[in-house]
């Protein structure tokens, strides 16, 4: 089983979870994060007419936890779901693959690809 | 005073109590999370110090007799103010005295010890505040009394210099002694925006009772400071609202706030002197002046972080040579000079009283051991929520 | 007027302004975290757009003399309105002024361009409010001198027509026209429960200065006009709440506080005119009526956000017709036919005038270049308060 | 009453209605952030039931003739209520017989059930708030007509006893029936502290409607209770803050709010008795009795969550011997004691009926089937806004 | 070394952690996040009446790093602390265990099982 | 690729981030977390003069995901940047380090090294 994080523009939350639902991923978790890549920051109010500069911006990390066979069809999904127009843009997103070696539902106790 | 004028007067100083916490809420929400208490507290304790200094001695050293410059000891713990007219005048005053050092709080706020603070607030409204109020609205008073001619004094209605000039200069003093934040270059968000609109909301509606209350009456004068009040307001505050836009492109929900305010400042002075055409013009002023002062300000290293000078000195300055310019009958526009001198001289020495006495008590605090003005660099990292009150505003962990 | 009758107008005045901050907070808890500095600012800024329309031509239009359909120019920036009388007038109708186009933004929140909405105020105001103003409450506006009788006309106490129904128009028309947001579907949670409450307890407060202040002097009208607003708005309250406990078995918050505000309005037309037994009837009907008018709406495709037609437009109607039923000597139930036709006549044609003028206005703004009514799509997914004010509402990313 | 009496009692009545959302943020951020819906429509709520019971009945117990004891059913729905000067008095009490059980919901918030704190409100108001409220204000009283001596009896200006004496008691049979929270062992921390001081704020602004209100006339004495009320809070908070400082090292802002509001109850009997020089020394004597009544609360296993008993139980017993000693003229210290005994045996009475009275609701109530005191353990791990309320108060989770 | 991450239901985080604790963790890190399972999403009230489907809920995520050799007795002690009643309830929660191939304690510089 | 987590106060933030960018990490994600370690909580004020025993308390959780090559240098230079003075105290944080299979930028699709 992977792990798959995804960080996604706020705005997109709702379209990426269900693109990767589509693809297959049965749960999902995630959380509002503040984080910043290779961007180098946005111009921001700072509240009376004066402009400054912020490296971080807002972003949700989305985890979900499913199956190494479906990894490719959720990453395709998930990078038409959250890439901004054909181009795409900086701040778009990143994806984070790891490996998990179980994975245990609480409610019954399965482990495995049943707690899934 | 008539029942109705007590009436008003009773509410209008409750209306100016509450533009303390008002205020705290103004500036709580600008500043970052880690130092919302804090700033609030600055504030919110004001009216506790203060009331205390104003019932002892402060009220008698502003209007207790005395000569040109200061009152007298005479009515210590408000002996002799017996009287509902007296009484009166001195709650309604008080609440002026309250404020008035609280306004000074965002230029120094994030890192200004807070124990010193309540030492600076008993020292500042003895030596600063109460002499000032004594010259500008006591009968013996020498701007009241006025310098050039002899038809009276400077022209303060509500408190353009006493409360706004003043705390603008004492901002200015405590700025540049208490030193820059840590990290401000890497730019500050407000924490909080609706915090910052509830807080100018307060301000507002509070301040039509330190404005209308100011002539001790409920009568026409009253109205008449109510309406330019509002008016002055509303035009700097969509004139912020133009200038951002033109900057910035956005409709910036604290620079609308901060323009209203920008347009209370600057009526004050003005309320019962002048008329809505007075009101339209010191409006569009205000906020011309006030909006670039703090693109000035904003040039400069000084760290006035709230930006204090830029809206009330500006704003209050702007307010008291208008006062002098728009006043009907004695303004300028009305071919007399008089009043306009006046209240430039009483402008000039607001200025330089404030400034100076400021930084003197400042300086003294700054060497007395265990005060000292600055935060220590991990309490100012941890934030002063944490190290100077012990409490985190928002819990939300979620436990238990 | 007395010192006493002044000194309860400025208050209630400081009042009425009071409660449009109010109403920020209650529509802004309502919405999503991302929308609320836009929420709270369609508000605020009405303070500042209106004052000044109002000042310079909004109350010569509705109260400069004129005929049957509206008034002049002739009081154009206050010109000739000097006395106290007239300016406490013009200040407290201003209030009202400022508060009517606030209420339609809960219709079209979350997804209105700001631009536009500010031009969407001014002409608003200018067309659609001071017409219907002066045909209520002007001596010579057709609904006040009557269509059918002799008696005079309509019976408007403090704004049902004027301001509730009149908003509730509107809201059909703004909600129509901008049409619905994207993801209403999903289900959208208030953001801040606290700020509902905080709202509504802003809007009960002011309401009072709303209600008790419409007759304009402090006496037993007053009194028994804020005595009838607060059994109203305690009964559509509980109404609310017995009717959310059998619909959903729980005590929902925002229900009482939306229950509350029905109240409010249903007895505003009818304050000065009702006493306890009306209230508490009124207060019933208001709460019934209301509470079902929002699941209904919630069955259509009209996206009302926050209900504003349910609860100003048919709480307004209750009240309304309401009054033409209960008002003491002249009502229904005192075997008195006029009052009640007069006011059917007044609830209808302000309900045609303000959602056609309303429809109007928005047409023509919707077809403007770099106006528009709607934000783009990638605004209102970023949320307003980004997208049009460059403002976060809450930070708390702990850095620095 | 004259115009400027109606004007001050209008506004007075709705500041003290305000209170009551100010308690609500007071002790809606004092609690965790799962119950502060729950917290916040306790105080909430009460406004629509109270109002309701007050119109209806209430104020027939309380005030409509009667004899020692109780009053009658003769002005049922206020009938026979009908000139401004009793409709105005209607009004103004109702605002007390809303916030006195909502002071007490303070003791048993985050675990009390609901639905029967609905039911409690309205016994309580009945069977206890209305008749103790007849025995000290009402001209048949037998604590207004004094047991012991001929000149009159207890002093209560605006409710030491009838309020917060009261309100104590009854928190201390709440606390003790329903018993300890889950996990309050953990440590709880306030979970919003701006609203802790925002609820303070407007407790103290509304305050000078409560006191400066209770001589239902725009005079001397209003203006009086005015200062000594803001002189005594003052004192009481500054109290709080040097013991704070003293025990913990840091100025607490919740501290400082706390001692506020116990400067507040206990200046609440005297506050037309009393001189600045009595004010100052209740501020003291408030801060001193409250904050060691909290550390010693602290010590004992009743959970009183937000010490209700502690600060207005033991905040107004000083207040009310306290009157009995400062009262001008009549007190203690001008070598007089029937005041002072009178106010002893009112203050014993209202315990002793609070104590016994509450707990026998509170018992039956507990065992009235579907009723009950506690929520049940998941309801209170789950935090009562989902599980009685439905909602979360604050949604941040980024959606849509 | 294993990174044990548990999505439990808000109530439960001073449960859990006390019996991770019990099972030998020896510290934690927990926060907010907002989760859907195989669940169906709940019923919330929108306020004023109306009745709205949410499809994701608040839940806590806490995460311990601990030694391999513990896993079974701290599974079995989240499992206790965390399950609703006996049947266990839909949205119980999950358990991730994955590997972490280095800890390093900031204080001292220890590596490894030392840093735990 | 390895993905480091970093639990530290939440004043040092910046001064890490920095320390860590000067390192050679490219890209930062990071959010408010609560925690407690070996540390036994500390006191702090109920509000009204009471003290109380908290356990947990707040921190930050900084992710960054790098080559497995810069470990070491950036391990390092967290330690000097998170460090409570010359001897540390205890709450400074820990460093968790753990195997990232694949990373990819939704913006350009890229993946593996090049997508960091
Ligand atoms: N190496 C990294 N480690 C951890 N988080 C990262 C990394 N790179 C990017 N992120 C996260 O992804 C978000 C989006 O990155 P983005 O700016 O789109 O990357 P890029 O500019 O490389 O396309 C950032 O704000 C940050 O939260
Ligand atoms: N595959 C998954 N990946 C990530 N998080 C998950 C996954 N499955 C469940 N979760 C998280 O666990 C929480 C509880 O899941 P739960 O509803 O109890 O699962 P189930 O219905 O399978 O018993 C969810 O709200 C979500 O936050
Ligand atoms: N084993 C662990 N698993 C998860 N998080 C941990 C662990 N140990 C420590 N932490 C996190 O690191 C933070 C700092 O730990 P710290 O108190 O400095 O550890 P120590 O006392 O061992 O030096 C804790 O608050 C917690 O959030």
């Amino acid at each position: 089983m992977i792990k798959i994080e995804v960080i996604v523009r706020p705005e997109r939350v709702n379209v990426v979870i269900d693109a990767m639902a589509e693809a297959g991923c049965t749960g999902f978790t995630y959380q509002n994060v503040t984080g910043r890549g290779t961007q180098e920051g946005i111009e921001v109010f700072t509240g009376r007419g004066g402009v400054s500069h912020r490296v971080a911006v807002p972003k949700v990390c989305i985890t979900s936890v499913t199956e190494k066979s479906k990894q490719k069809k959720v990453v395709d999904s998930i990078i038409s779901a959250a890439k901004s127009g054909d181009e795409g843009q900086i701040g778009d997103g990143k994806i984070f693959i790891s490996e998990i070696s179980d994975v245990i539902r609480v409610r019954t106790s399965d482990s495995g690809t049943n707690a899934l | 005073m008539d029942s109705g004028s007590i009436a008003w007067m009773l509410i209008a100083s409750a209306l100016v109590l509450l533009m303390t916490p008002g205020l705290a809420f103004f500036y709580g929400g600008l500043v970052r999370g880690k130092n919302v208490i804090s700033t609030i507290m600055y504030s919110f304790i004001s009216i506790g110090i203060v009331s205390i200094v104003w019932v002892l001695w402060g009220y008698s050293l502003a209007f207790g007799g005395g000569g040109a410059f200061i009152g007298t000891f005479d009515n210590f713990a408000l002996s002799g103010v017996d009287d509902a007219d007296g009484q009166m005048f001195a709650v309604f005053q008080m609440m002026f005295a309250i404020i008035t050092p609280a306004l000074i709080t965002g230029a120094f706020c994030e890192r200004f010890n807070f124990k010193t603070y309540m030492v600076f607030l008993v020292l500042w409204v003895t030596l600063v505040y109460a002499p000032i109020c004594h010259w500008v609205w006591h009968e013996n008073g020498w701007l009241f009394q006025g310098v050039i001619g002899t038809e009276g004094g400077a022209l303060d209605f509500a408190g353009g210099t006493v409360v706004h000039i003043n705390a603008g200069m004492a901002a200015i003093a405590a700025a540049a002694l208490v030193g820059r934040r840590r990290n401000v270059d890497r730019g500050i968000e407000p924490h909080n925006v609706p915090y910052v609109i509830l807080g100018a909301s307060i301000l507002w509606f509070g301040w039509f009772g330190f404005n209308a209350g100011s002539g001790l009456a409920a009568n026409g004068t009253a109205v008449t400071a109510f309406l330019v009040t509002n008016t002055c307001a509303a035009v700097a505050m969509m004139v912020w609202v133009i200038l951002g836009m033109i900057h910035g492109g956005k409709v910036n929900g604290v620079g609308a706030a901060s323009g209203a305010v920008a347009g209370l400042v600057t009526i004050t002075p003005a309320a019962g002197f002048v008329g809505v055409g007075g009101a339209l013009a010191l409006g569009v002023l205000s906020g011309v002046f006030t909006f670039y002062a703090v693109q000035l300000r904003n040039k400069t290293s000084l760290d006035d972080a709230l930006d204090v000078f830029a809206i009330h000195g500006i704003g209050g300055i702007v307010g008291a040579v208008g006062t002098g310019i728009f006043a009907t009958s004695v303004g300028l526009i009305y071919g007399k000079t008089d009043a306009f001198i006046e209240n430039i001289i009483a402008v000039l020495a607001t200025m330089i009283y404030s400034l100076v006495v400021s930084l003197l008590i400042l300086k003294i605090l700054d060497v007395i051991p265990g005060l000292g003005l600055r935060s220590s660099e991990s309490d100012e990292d941890n934030g002063l929520d944490i190290s100077d009150h012990g409490e985190r505003a928002y819990v939300a962990d979620g436990a238990d």
